[in-house]
């Protein structure tokens, strides 16, 4: 499937994005690859359970969208949103202590991989019915503009939401009151075992935005700055008062769908030729070659990293687990 | 104090509230322009504007998801269903999301969001158009529901709708919206999960809620002329439901009748029964009776749909078996 | 707001259909016509009861539609049905005993006004949960295409029902597995009072095809010869294997949505101007001056359509009610 | 007879049911080259091919109205929801439309559309993905409800489910699937609304369904030990709903517990309890105990997940109490 790509836009950001911006663009993929990592070896020891859906080889799309956000912007999420809450700037401690399913996790243990919450980060949830976000991101962007604030919401989703009502619904809304929402589909062409193409008539999601009458832009998704780029441009929009827009973020995850998924649908040559395009290398590769970083710095951030993530992983494993007399404490609140 | 309708005491609730607090807007189909397919929003938007008063499509899963983020956001949003027929297109919003969300994310949000919807039948409406559906609210932890029967109670239990933190079902009655009574002016807030005992007796207690309220009552009036003293109690709400004052009256009268609207079989009078049962199980001297709909879809013709529908002939009619 | 017409469809069609047959779909258009004021008249003297929502104006549509269709093509419909039931080839007397809630009634008093059914006719029903009919009309065409059968299925629906999720997810379903079903949407402008511009982004509400990449057209549902023309194409194409079709025929009701609606929101000088553009009237004008009818023959039609209207309403009143004691028979087969 | 799973015995059923009649196709969400999310339908794909084994998009609503017009079409359809936390999205087509419209249209159509969908907890998978939702479906008049335990319970149930007329709402539990049991191989059909007396006692009744009779299989266990000789129950379906059996026991035992996962309030044993306390007052000399999940949605944390759910401990606890 041909990608329409829009070099100039990822090119205009390579130039755009100071040293440092661009420094932490790359430590937060690698924070997010190494995290997704530790989680899969977290979970074969028995450390996490239940769903796990990771988020590996998709990093450009939370981190380039993320990073054309402000603090203060609004970001919801699905089942696979560790790494959307980690770029949205949560402590991986906070998130792999969720995962193990602690008192001190960002959720307080009662949400786990599929639900991370952090009203202070502005992360507004990962929600774990298909499609589901898209209306809570609706009334979101609607509470901003009742309240005359500056704040734009991202809506993450995968092309599997693209046929529940909710999309449409939702889109329909933003796009009827002028919504300051930017819809980002994660299209990493499944919806668990199923091919887009056999559970969509239009392989080129964008297009959906059309008949809404707004814009619609198909990215690389492997590609951070690009994908920086068109969010940084539906941002402006959205912030302005100009609307919602649809973008289509091409991508792969370079994992089964969840843990328990061998993956059996995927030809290992499709896969590879998806390695390949590891955003993360890609990123690193641009960052030495175009911005003249040298090994020594990123070689240190990665092993910054490094011990990030073993320190969450021992801030999970040591952190209590919920008190029993607690099970029905926030079921209300009054 | 004035005589004004069930309509007129919720739309004044809502003038109330909006005046009150800025946070308050009301969104649905319908309740702008041609003021609610019920009038309960009837001139709001003139007072209000179109900020405040929002005509949406026919879009029930998005209306209420909207309102799930836009509580989320700060709001206090009210989202009127049209009918609570239509709230089954959004209830993954209602039951996976606004009553999950803030235990799943650990207490970290809240979801003040109030659900405005009619149900109930005889009107001829058929059987996609006349359904109570309060059992399936009631079977949502961390969703309030209030159910009011009276004027007054519509305005005081609105008015607290919108001044708690949870999630809350409101539901009205077709049948109700003309009907006067007596409505504090002003500041009038009913708390949640107080049952109201309407009417004292010492032979049975009836139990009910929403418009099967007034079948009670009238039940209670015939069967006095047969000897038999009826207390009638109000639940006003199903959750909290407050069965503490229900259980007084049962230890009191031996005898109980629960009657609602909803399907007799799985309804709320189920769990209201079963309540009873286990808190007053030595005081009854009779199994609790449930007087309910059929269990079959609402017929359009009318003959077909009153046999269909609970009635006070039926309250009566239970009641003296039990003497 | 510009028609995108078709005339030489309609002028082929007005070719094609002999004389009979444009006389049967002159009588059909009476037919309903009558019908629908005799009903609003027996619903002010109280006969009818519950909701009764008029087809008067839009007679067109069905008509049109189901004269391109085969007898044993289905018919799936909403809750503003009499028109679609009667233009598939019920009687009135079956229809109106209906809206009487009689056991003569063509569900046998139990549906009322909103779930007129007769699978003779396959009329599969009137639905009266905005957007409810849409799946099942899919439904019917898997059903269809499974057993390798030739029918096609028409499904009506009105504009207030596009912003429903479940519009999305036929046309999607339908589009994707080529099911035999055009999807014709009653564009009167309003979806009760609200103007159809305040529901959906896009006012060219055929437009929605496109993404689904299956043909989507705009027809003067005013016109019974073109919506006839543009049906006729998509009834073949869906015959011929090559899936579903949008077709939005624009069209007015003369009443209110129910006849307890006042029609407040619209302005006497609309109406005045759609009631200019009645398609009976228009149909009759063709007739007369370009396939030389004379006024003789409808003046007789219209007179045979009096008596059966007349006949329609004496067998409503004197059919007997339903048994009380069947009131809870139907509910299961078994 | 053979000794084969859960799942085993559901795949069995499909075969045969597909095998014998041509009308008969499954769809819905990997269903087909995935085997199904619970490998329910695994292998059905390669034998009978894309027509009969339909994977569908990720859209519940028309999943589940495809289902019912090509039922009304002629077929039997079988559509698998993933899950029963996603068939919210598809009630309406569920309780507006499959369910009331052979009786609004007057018995001119029938809709025999088999929805199977698994439920339940005890993975760890959160508030979303943790529900038991069969008090909806119970309270939903023109909807049968079969809700199986046993493998060979899950193979006769479905089969006969394929047979007859109306639409059934099919609740298989994501614990059950590896469970196994005998299963009669071929010809096996379990007729609807008759419960199952697992095992037979004198001292109390314990009445349940799904996963729930196991957990009351390990605590009658329990109880023999401490010299409690319980009744155990297996309803296998809610509608119809088998009271009768339900009654005789009682009236030997004398006391009951009825054991469920969904939410207390407002569950399915609340209308059990109702029935019996209906139809065995005078036998009853302690009131029903319900043993049922806590009244909040389903938390991620194993401890706190277990500590919400029912338990062959909490039912020995409470017969104990009622001894
Ligand atoms: C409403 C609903 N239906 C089905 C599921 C089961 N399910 C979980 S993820 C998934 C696939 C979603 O794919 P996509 O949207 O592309 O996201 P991705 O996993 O590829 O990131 C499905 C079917 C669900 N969670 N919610
Ligand atoms: C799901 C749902 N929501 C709301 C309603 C209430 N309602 C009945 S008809 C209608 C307007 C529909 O308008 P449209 O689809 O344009 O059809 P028209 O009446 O114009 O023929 C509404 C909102 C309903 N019946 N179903
Ligand atoms: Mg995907
Ligand atoms: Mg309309």
């Amino acid at each position: 499937m041909a990608l329409e790509r829009d070099k100039h836009v990822a090119q205009r950001a390579l130039l755009t994005l100071d040293e440092a911006q661009l420094l932490d663009v790359y430590r937060k993929m690698v924070t997010i690859r190494r995290f997704e990592e530790k989680a899969a070896e977290m979970y074969t020891k028995g450390k996490i359970t239940g769903f796990c859906h990771l988020y590996a080889g998709e990093e450009a799309v939370a981190v380039g969208a993320i990073q054309a956000l402000y603090d203060k912007d609004y970001v919801v999420s699905t089942y696979r949103e560790h790494g959307h809450c980690i770029a949205k700037g949560a402590e991986p401690r906070a998130v792999m202590a969720e995962l193990f399913g602690k008192e001190t996790g960002i959720s307080h243990g009662r949400g786990g991989s599929m639900h991370l919450f952090d009203p202070v980060l502005r992360f507004m949830g990962g929600y774990a019915i298909v499609g589901g976000g898209l209306p809570i991101a609706a009334g979101l962007g609607l509470s901003v503009m009742y309240k005359e604030e500056q704040e734009i919401v991202a809506c993450f989703f995968g092309d599997g939401a693209l046929p529940q009502g909710a999309f449409h619904e939702s889109l329909n809304m933003a796009a009827l009151w002028n919504l300051p929402v930017v819809f980002i589909c994660e299209n990493n062409f499944y919806g668990m075992g199923t091919l887009v193409q056999n559970a969509i008539s239009q392989e080129h999601l964008y297009k959906f935005a059309e008949p809404y009458k707004i814009p619609g832009v198909r990215v690389d998704g492997m590609d951070v700055l690009e994908v920086y780029g068109a969010v940084t441009e539906a941002a402006a929009r959205a912030r302005e008062g100009d609307g919602p827009s649809l973008i289509e973020a091409v991508t792969y995850r370079f994992r089964g769908h969840s843990m328990s998924d061998p993956v059996e649908y995927r030809s290992k040559r499709e896969e590879r030729i998806w390695l390949e395009r590891d955003p993360i290398k890609n990123l690193r590769k641009k960052l030495l070659t175009e911005r003249g970083q040298d090994e020594t710095t990123l070689k240190q951030i990665e092993a910054e990293v490094e011990d990030v993530i073993e320190d969450a992983v021992r801030f999970a494993d040591e952190s209590p687990e919920p008190r029993l007399e607690d099970v029905s404490k926030h079921v209300y609140v009054d | 104090m004035a005589e004004i309708s069930y309509r007129e005491a919720l739309n004044q609730a809502l003038r109330e509230e909006m005046d009150r607090d800025e946070r308050v807007f009301i969104m649905g189909e319908e309740v702008g322009y041609f003021g609610g397919a019920f009038k309960v929003t009837d001139g709001l938007l003139a007072v209000y504007g179109e900020k405040r008063v929002r005509d949406t499509p026919i879009s029930e899963l998005v209306i209420v998801g909207a309102g799930v983020g836009a509580a989320m956001g700060g709001l206090r949003p009210i989202v009127e269903l049209m009918t609570v027929n239509f709230s089954l297109l959004a209830i993954d919003q209602i039951v996976n999301h606004a009553a999950k969300m803030r235990y799943m994310f650990g207490g970290k949000t809240k979801v003040p969001l109030v659900i405005r919807t009619p149900q109930g039948a005889g009107h001829q409406l058929g059987a996609q158009h006349s359904q109570s559906l309060e059992a399936y609210f009631l079977h949502c932890p961390g969703l309030r529901v209030a159910i009011p029967a009276t004027p007054a109670d519509a305005k005081g239990l609105l008015k607290s709708a919108l001044r708690q933190e949870d999630p809350v079902m409101f539901l009205e009655h077709e049948s109700l919206y003309s009907v006067k009574g007596e409505v504090p002016d002003g500041e009038h807030l009913v708390p949640f999960g107080k049952a109201n005992v309407m009417r004292e007796g010492k032979d049975v207690t009836i139990v009910s809620y929403s418009k099967c309220v007034y079948d009670s009552m009238h039940a209670a009036e015939a069967l006095e002329n047969d000897g038999v003293d009826a207390e009638v109690i109000d639940l006003r709400m199903l959750n909290p439901l407050d069965i503490g004052t229900v259980v007084e009256s049962v230890k009191k009268t031996g005898k109980a009748i629960v009657v609602y609207e909803g399907w007799k079989t799985g309804g709320a009078g189920a769990e209201i029964a079963a309540q009873i049962y286990e808190a007053a199980f030595d005081h009854l001297d009779a199994p609790v009776e449930r007087v309910a709909t059929l269990d079959q879809p609402i017929p359009y013709n009318k003959h077909l749909e009153k046999a269909a529908l609970p009635s006070a002939a039926d309250i009566v009619k239970v009641a003296e078996r039990m003497m």
